[in-house]
């Protein structure tokens, strides 16, 4: 649905407009079904992460304390860096689509370069992330082992006391938030390994002055996708890294 | 044709400038910034919707400028719109939740 | 045994709020289905191709005429939706003096617990004209109880506890159904209930529920007995500033440590010794274990009725000294 | 306006024999050739939903489980529910119907994204050929909602690969959506502006609203189960500190809609077919067009009224019960304005006809039944009996299967430019009426008398009832398999037909049958309302309207070309 079908589609583009294919009248009319066909999809994407969002929320609504107590496990350190390294990848692939629309090849080729070096360095961070997770046993499954943080033991209510619950209820909730963040990180994390992959092949193409790169929609709707990836991890980050008491 | 037709299609929209951009940037950051202060802080319960609040202003941020929404046609916003309408019935669900204790108080078993 | 066409029997008082309304809906079904049925026909015939009939002044639209058949059929609906809610409701208000039963529902059988301990398997004995309280829970995956004769239905979730309550109006053997898909016997989980005269029903009572047990001792009992293996007593028992007196305690208002107010029924007794965390009462620590993987679900159900059974005014079991309000301060 | 202006010039190049090769079907981007890659598709999952129909109707003929295992009987119903539901009814009017008629009906050459149109049909041949896979292999014994924890923690059956099935069905379905939503905002002719638009399309809008924004709920909570069954994570175990209803939540909150995208596209045929045959333009047109649209909105927010017995909090009960009313008022509009449009019409009993009239009278019993079920009060006593079960093959098999059949005998001719023998069509009609009341009124019955559903061990007193349907149900068969037989005859045998065969107006009547692959030789442009049918013509109709409808035998003789073989080639 993105660059490449948009790039094979025009190989079967024929007439006067080289870009513009047999269903449509002009390119006008093309430009305007791209863009639309891509916010439908980006609101079924939406819909698709709107899922687990609920899930979240239910739990989170059941189990406070442990969702406040398991969040400290997360580094709000390393995910502010990576919102941040987000957030700038957001920007350079604004930056890209401006100068696709400036039709500048070399600005393009710096900024999607940009894009998706900072794409790599955020899956660098989840990587540390992750096997972090890994080595506290807080990966859902038979070696999860929760141990409550020192500020839930040092809690004024409950003070040296929660160490001796040997609750599986602990562990289960507190499994469930860990449940929760593999998920939809994890989906988000497989979202950004697809912007990726398209955005360095529409690298490629630029650099390579494929003719499908005249054609200014494979990038805008590259860059839409981008900016979404970029909104779901602006909501992630607060639930899961900044929890309030 | 449509009449969608008649408002302005994305690729035609004057280029944003590089300092627009910017300036969303560094708003952004300092958005980012201020969500992780707030963390800190002692808010109660106001910590909560703040945090979410100031997503909201991001994501805004990012629709409106680094997406073109601003630029788009109203079937565009429209449906930017109705995504997060539908997802807010979705969320509805919540409501089962929060709710079935008052039943209680109601001479009410669920 | 009814023919195929017999309504299904008709023996509690829910059976009795809810016939109507069903008569009421059949009654608008047909209604409508006869309205479209006749206009179908009517134009039908009347405008074949090639009839004479005048096609003078054809109407294409008519606001009259779409408000009318928006209007009504929207009135017909609110009458019947408050009507059902009110029958709903009536499902929903349990009676307070009822006898309490038991139900643990697992593939794929009802396992059932009167308050005397008498215990049954897929047979449920109840007496006439008298409400009847159902708590349930499931083992493993969601069942439903069902009986058609008394029009109830309610699903049995693992979980948390759902109830549902009943008034037998007439003495007879009901069929007790498992209502939801719950695997390869669903369609085997399935038992009865006898609702008896009352006379009948204290014989039953009083013969040990036909089954032979040689040393039955009712559940409250039973629960008091887990509640001094388990060891509740410790905290429970005779220094309240570590746990709260548990006299008195069901269907009172509990404040919770984050500032709540929830009521203590049944879930929220089971919860507190199941998952004694989600829920920690104000002034107290949360140092009571989970018993989730101790305790079965019956014993669970034990642990509730006998807690249930502690009341104030009733001395044989009073574990606590003192009352609530003092066990609270700290 | 006529349909003379773009007549026919029979024996062209037309879509269908533009390319015969196997290879030129699964690679084609023409919108009508893979409206029957569809065909074929949904046929093939028919046939399979209906052998486990078929079983399970056998096996209820007697009530102590004389053919089946438990575990067999349990495989068939949900066999036959997923398949009925992922595999044939959701794309049975869209995908087919919707696919083909719908740049035709707006004049546009083709989707808005053809690739993309081609692409959901390999998503939808892959989720069917998982499905088959799942079903063949060991089953599934889930039903066909999935409720956890039985389907994540207990079922020992294929689960997870029926769950990826209805998943790839799922994305097969957001991007039909996709496709059309775009299409229908910005492939319309010059001059066809929204209320202009046929009801079949404001039918098949409302409808790709709801696949774009419900099935990524479903896909997630599918995906959610197979996380939990695969990797032992508990998102809704109760043992693992998870909530089961939690997921009958998620499902509801995509399958309530779900049974819009069912019965809406459905719906936007029969205003097609009775304004066609009553020669009259559509009573009440805006009510109708705005009905769907409120059907697709309100849809959303009565999921709730599955699972009033699940302990779910009573107030949230009371406002699903409400909104589940209020979204019945719209299909009440659409009834009363379809019988309104039968008012000084002249009315031609075709075999389109007929089906488009048992769908009415169906859906009438299937959606009024809908209230008993949404009213909580009667609810508690008819959830999940077959009280159910009649209700929703009322609606589903009643309705949206009618309104397929309704909409295939309608455009056959458009679509394959032959024409299926018209008595047997009629015939099969009367008899899917007859035997469908036959099968289904009487488990209204068993359902009030409190027979549960997903039983095959059932108690005697559910026996005669259970034989009558039973019976039914082989009526119904022989109602399902004429149209089969003389349906793939008239591909080879049918008369041919002229461009507009029944002298229905809309766009897709104006070019020839089969159509050419570029839909249209002239980029049409509209100056008219929709249905706008002339009495004047009508007084034209020949008393026998054969001589309008075919085409002279002998020029038939002299064309070479046959669309059958490319069909034939494809099946
Ligand atoms: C095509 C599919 C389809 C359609 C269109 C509908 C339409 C409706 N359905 Fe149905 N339903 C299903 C398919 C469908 N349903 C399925 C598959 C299930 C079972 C799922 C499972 O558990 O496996 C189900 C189950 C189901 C339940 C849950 C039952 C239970 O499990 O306990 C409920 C409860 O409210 C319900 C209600 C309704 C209502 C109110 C409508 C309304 O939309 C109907 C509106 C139509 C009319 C009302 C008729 C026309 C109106 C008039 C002639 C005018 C008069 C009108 C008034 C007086 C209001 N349905
Ligand atoms: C579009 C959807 C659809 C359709 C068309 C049907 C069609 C039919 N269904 Fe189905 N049904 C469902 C959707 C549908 N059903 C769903 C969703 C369920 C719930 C499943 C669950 O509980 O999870 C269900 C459940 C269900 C049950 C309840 C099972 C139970 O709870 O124990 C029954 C029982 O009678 C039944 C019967 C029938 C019958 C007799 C038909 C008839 O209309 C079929 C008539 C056709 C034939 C009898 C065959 C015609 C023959 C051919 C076309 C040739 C085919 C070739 C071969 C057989 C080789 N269905
Ligand atoms: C280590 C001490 C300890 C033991 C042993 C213990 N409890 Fe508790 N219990 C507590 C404390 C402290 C609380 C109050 C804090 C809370 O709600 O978690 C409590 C609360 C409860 C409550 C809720 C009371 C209310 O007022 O709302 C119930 C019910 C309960 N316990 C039952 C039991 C049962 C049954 C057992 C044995 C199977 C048991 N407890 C064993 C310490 C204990
Ligand atoms: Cu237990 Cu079905
Ligand atoms: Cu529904």
């Amino acid at each position: 649905m993105s660059a490449e079908a948009a790039v094979q589609e025009h190989a079967h583009g024929h007439g006067h407009e080289p870009d513009l294919m047999h269903q449509f009248d002009t390119m006008e009319q093309q430009n305007d079904a791209y863009m639309t066909g891509m916010w439908t999809f980006l609101v079924t994407e939406i819909m698709f992460f709107g899922g687990l969002f609920c899930a979240y929320l239910v739990y989170r609504y059941s189990y406070p304390t442990i969702f406040f107590d398991a969040h400290k496990h997360l580094s709000i350190r390393m995910g502010g860096l990576n919102t941040f390294i987000l957030l700038t990848s957001s920007f350079s692939m604004a930056l890209a689509v401006r100068a696709a629309q400036l039709k500048s090849r070399k600005g393009q080729l710096i900024w999607l370069a940009v894009t998706v070096l900072f794409a790599f360095g955020f899956l660098v961070v989840k990587y540390f992330e992750y096997s972090a997770k890994f080595e506290h046993h807080l990966v859902p499954g038979p070696y999860f082992n929760y141990e409550p943080t020192t500020s839930l033991v040092n809690n004024p209510h409950f003070n040296g006391i929660v160490s001796q619950i040997p609750g599986a209820q602990l562990q289960q909730w507190a499994q469930m938030f860990f449940v929760l963040y593999f998920c939809m990180t994890g989906l988000h994390g497989i979202h950004v390994i697809i912007g990726i992959i398209v955005i360095s092949i529409l690298w490629w193409m630029v650099y390579k002055g494929h003719p499908a790169t005249r054609y200014f929609m494979p990038i805008e709707m590259t860059g839409l996708y981008w900016h979404f990836v970029d909104i779901v991890w602006i909501f992630l980050y607060p639930l899961f890294y900044l929890i309030p008491h | 044709m449509s009449e969608e037709h008649g408002t302005h299609a994305t690729h035609e929209h004057p280029a944003t400038s590089v300092f627009t951009f910017f300036k969303v940037y560094i708003a952004l950051l300092l958005l980012l910034l201020a969500t992780i202060w707030v963390q800190y802080q002692n808010f109660g319960g106001l910590a909560n919707p703040i945090a979410m609040a100031i997503a909201v202003i991001k994501m805004g941020l990012v629709m409106a400028i680094f997406m073109g929404v601003r630029f788009g046609s109203k079937l565009m916003k429209l449906w930017a719109f109705v995504g997060f309408f539908f997802l807010l019935i979705l969320f509805g669900t919540l409501i089962d939740y929060s709710s079935r204790e008052w039943m209680y108080f109601h001479g009410w078993s669920q | 045994m009814p023919g195929p066409i017999s309504m299904p029997e008709q023996a509690s008082t829910f059976a009795n709020a809810m016939d109507p309304l069903f008569w009421v809906l059949v009654a608008l079904t047909v209604f409508f289905t006869v309205i479209v049925g006749i206009m179908i026909f009517a134009f039908g015939i009347r405008y074949r191709r090639g009839s004479k009939a005048s096609r003078k002044n054809p109407v294409h639209h008519n606001l009259f005429v779409e408000v009318v058949w928006t209007g009504i059929p929207l009135l017909m609906s609110l009458v019947v939706f408050v009507w059902a809610s009110e029958v709903y409701a009536f499902s929903r208000r349990m009676p307070k003096d009822a006898l309490q039963v038991y139900v643990v529902g697992k593939q794929w059988m009802w396992h059932i617990q009167h308050a005397n301990g008498i215990r049954e398997n897929d047979e449920l004995h109840v007496p006439v004209g008298k409400a009847v309280n159902l708590t349930f829970i499931s083992q493993d995956v969601i069942h439903d109880f069902f009986v058609p004769a008394f029009r109830i239905h309610t699903d049995v979730i693992p979980g948390h506890y759902t109830n549902a309550w009943f008034e037998a109006t007439k003495v007879g053997v009901y069929d007790l159904f498992c209502g939801q898909y719950c695997g390869t016997q669903h369609s085997e989980m399935i038992g009865k209930v006898y609702v008896m005269e009352p006379a009948a029903y204290q014989a039953w009572l009083a013969s040990g529920g036909d089954k032979q047990v040689t040393k039955r001792q009712s559940i409250a009992e039973s629960g008091e007995e887990i509640f001094n293996r388990f060891q509740c007593v410790q905290c429970h028992g005779f220094a309240p500033a570590r746990a709260p007196s548990l006299v008195d305690l069901h269907n009172t208002p509990v404040r919770l440590e984050d500032g709540r107010a929830v009521l203590a029924d049944d879930n929220y007794l089971r919860e507190s010794i199941i998952d004694p965390p989600k829920k920690v009462v104000e002034g107290y620590q949360p140092v009571m274990a989970s018993y989730q993987n101790s305790l079965s679900e019956d014993q669970v159900l034990q642990l509730v009725a006998f807690i249930k059974s502690l009341r104030s005014g009733n001395k044989a079991v009073a574990p606590a000294e003192g009352n609530r309000q003092e066990g609270k301060q700290q | 306006m006529s349909a003379t202006g773009y007549s026919a010039k029979e024996g062209k190049k037309n879509y269908l024999n533009n390319g015969t090769s196997i290879r030129s079907w699964l690679t084609t981007l023409d919108h009508k050739r893979i409206a029957i890659l569809y065909m074929v598709g949904v046929m093939v999952f028919f046939a399979i939903g209906a052998l486990g129909a078929t079983m399970i109707r056998l096996e209820l003929i007697r009530n102590d489980g004389f053919i089946l295992e438990h575990d067999t009987y349990n495989r068939m119903f949900s066999m036959h529910g997923i398949v009925m539901v992922f595999f044939v009814i959701i794309p049975s009017i869209p995908a087919i119907l919707g696919n083909f008629c719908i740049p035709l009906m707006i004049g546009a050459k083709d989707v808005a994204f053809p690739r993309l149109n081609l692409l959901s049909w390999y998503m939808y041949i892959t989720g069917g050929i998982l499905a088959a896979i799942a079903i063949f292999s060991g089953g599934v014994d889930t039903g066909w909602t999935f409720y956890t924890p039985y389907s994540s923690q207990f079922s020992n059956s294929n689960v997870s690969l029926a769950l990826f099935a209805a998943f790839f069905a799922g994305f097969s379905s957001i991007f039909t959506g996709l496709n059309f939503i775009v299409t229908i905002h910005k492939m319309r002719a010059p001059g066809l502006t929204w209320f202009r638009l046929p009801l079949f399309i404001w039918a098949q809008y409302a409808t790709s609203i709801i696949m774009v924004l419900a099935t990524p709920v479903i896909a997630i909570t599918l995906m959610c189960i197979v996380v939990e069954r695969t990797l032992g994570l508990g998102i809704f175990d109760p043992t693992k500190g998870g909530d089961p209803v939690l997921m009958q939540h998620m499902f509801w909150f995509y399958s309530h809609p779900a049974v819009y995208i069912m019965i809406v596209p459905s719906m936007g045929v029969i205003s097609e077919v009775v304004s066609c045959f009553s020669r009259r333009k559509i009573f009440g047109y805006p009510f109708i067009a705005f009905s769907s649209l409120a059907i697709a909105v309100f849809g959303f927010v009565v999921w709730g009224h599955h699972m009033f017995l699940t302990g779910q909090s009573a107030y949230l009960g009371y406002i699903f019960s409400i909104l589940s009313f209020m979204v019945a008022i719209p299909s009440a509009v659409k009834v009363f304005n379809w019988a309104a449009t039968m008012y000084k019409g002249h009315i031609w009993f075709t075999a389109p006809m007929l089906f488009a009239l048992g769908f009415i009278g169906l859906f009438v019993v299937g959606g009024l039944t809908g209230l008993f079920l949404s009213s909580m009060g009667t609810d508690l006593h008819l959830h999940d009996t077959y009280f159910v079960v009649a209700h929703f093959h009322y609606v589903m098999v009643g309705g949206s299967i009618m309104g397929f059949l309704a909409g295939i005998h309608f455009w056959w001719p458009k679509i394959f430019g032959r024409m299926y023998p018209e008595n047997w069509a009629k015939t099969a009609a009367i008899l899917v009426f007859l035997g469908f009341n036959l099968t289904f009124f009487p488990q209204f019955i068993l359902g009030y008398q409190g027979m549960p559903r997903r039983y095959h061990y059932y108690s005697a007193q559910y026996l005669p009832l259970n034989v009558l349907s039973s019976a039914g149900a082989s009526v119904l068969a022989v109602g399902y398999i004429i149209p089969l037989f003389y349906l793939i005859w008239s591909l080879k045998y049918g008369r041919r037909v002229t461009s507009n065969p029944w002298r229905a107006v809309g766009l897709e009547w104006m070019t020839s049958s089969p159509p050419p692959t570029e839909n249209f030789d002239h980029k049409p442009v509209v100056t008219w309302e929709a249905y706008d049918y002339h009495y004047s013509e009508i007084d034209d109709l020949p008393e026998e309207p054969e001589s309008m409808m075919y085409l002279p035998e002998d020029e038939d003789a002299h064309t070479h070309d046959k669309p059958e073989a490319a069909v034939g080639g494809e099946v």
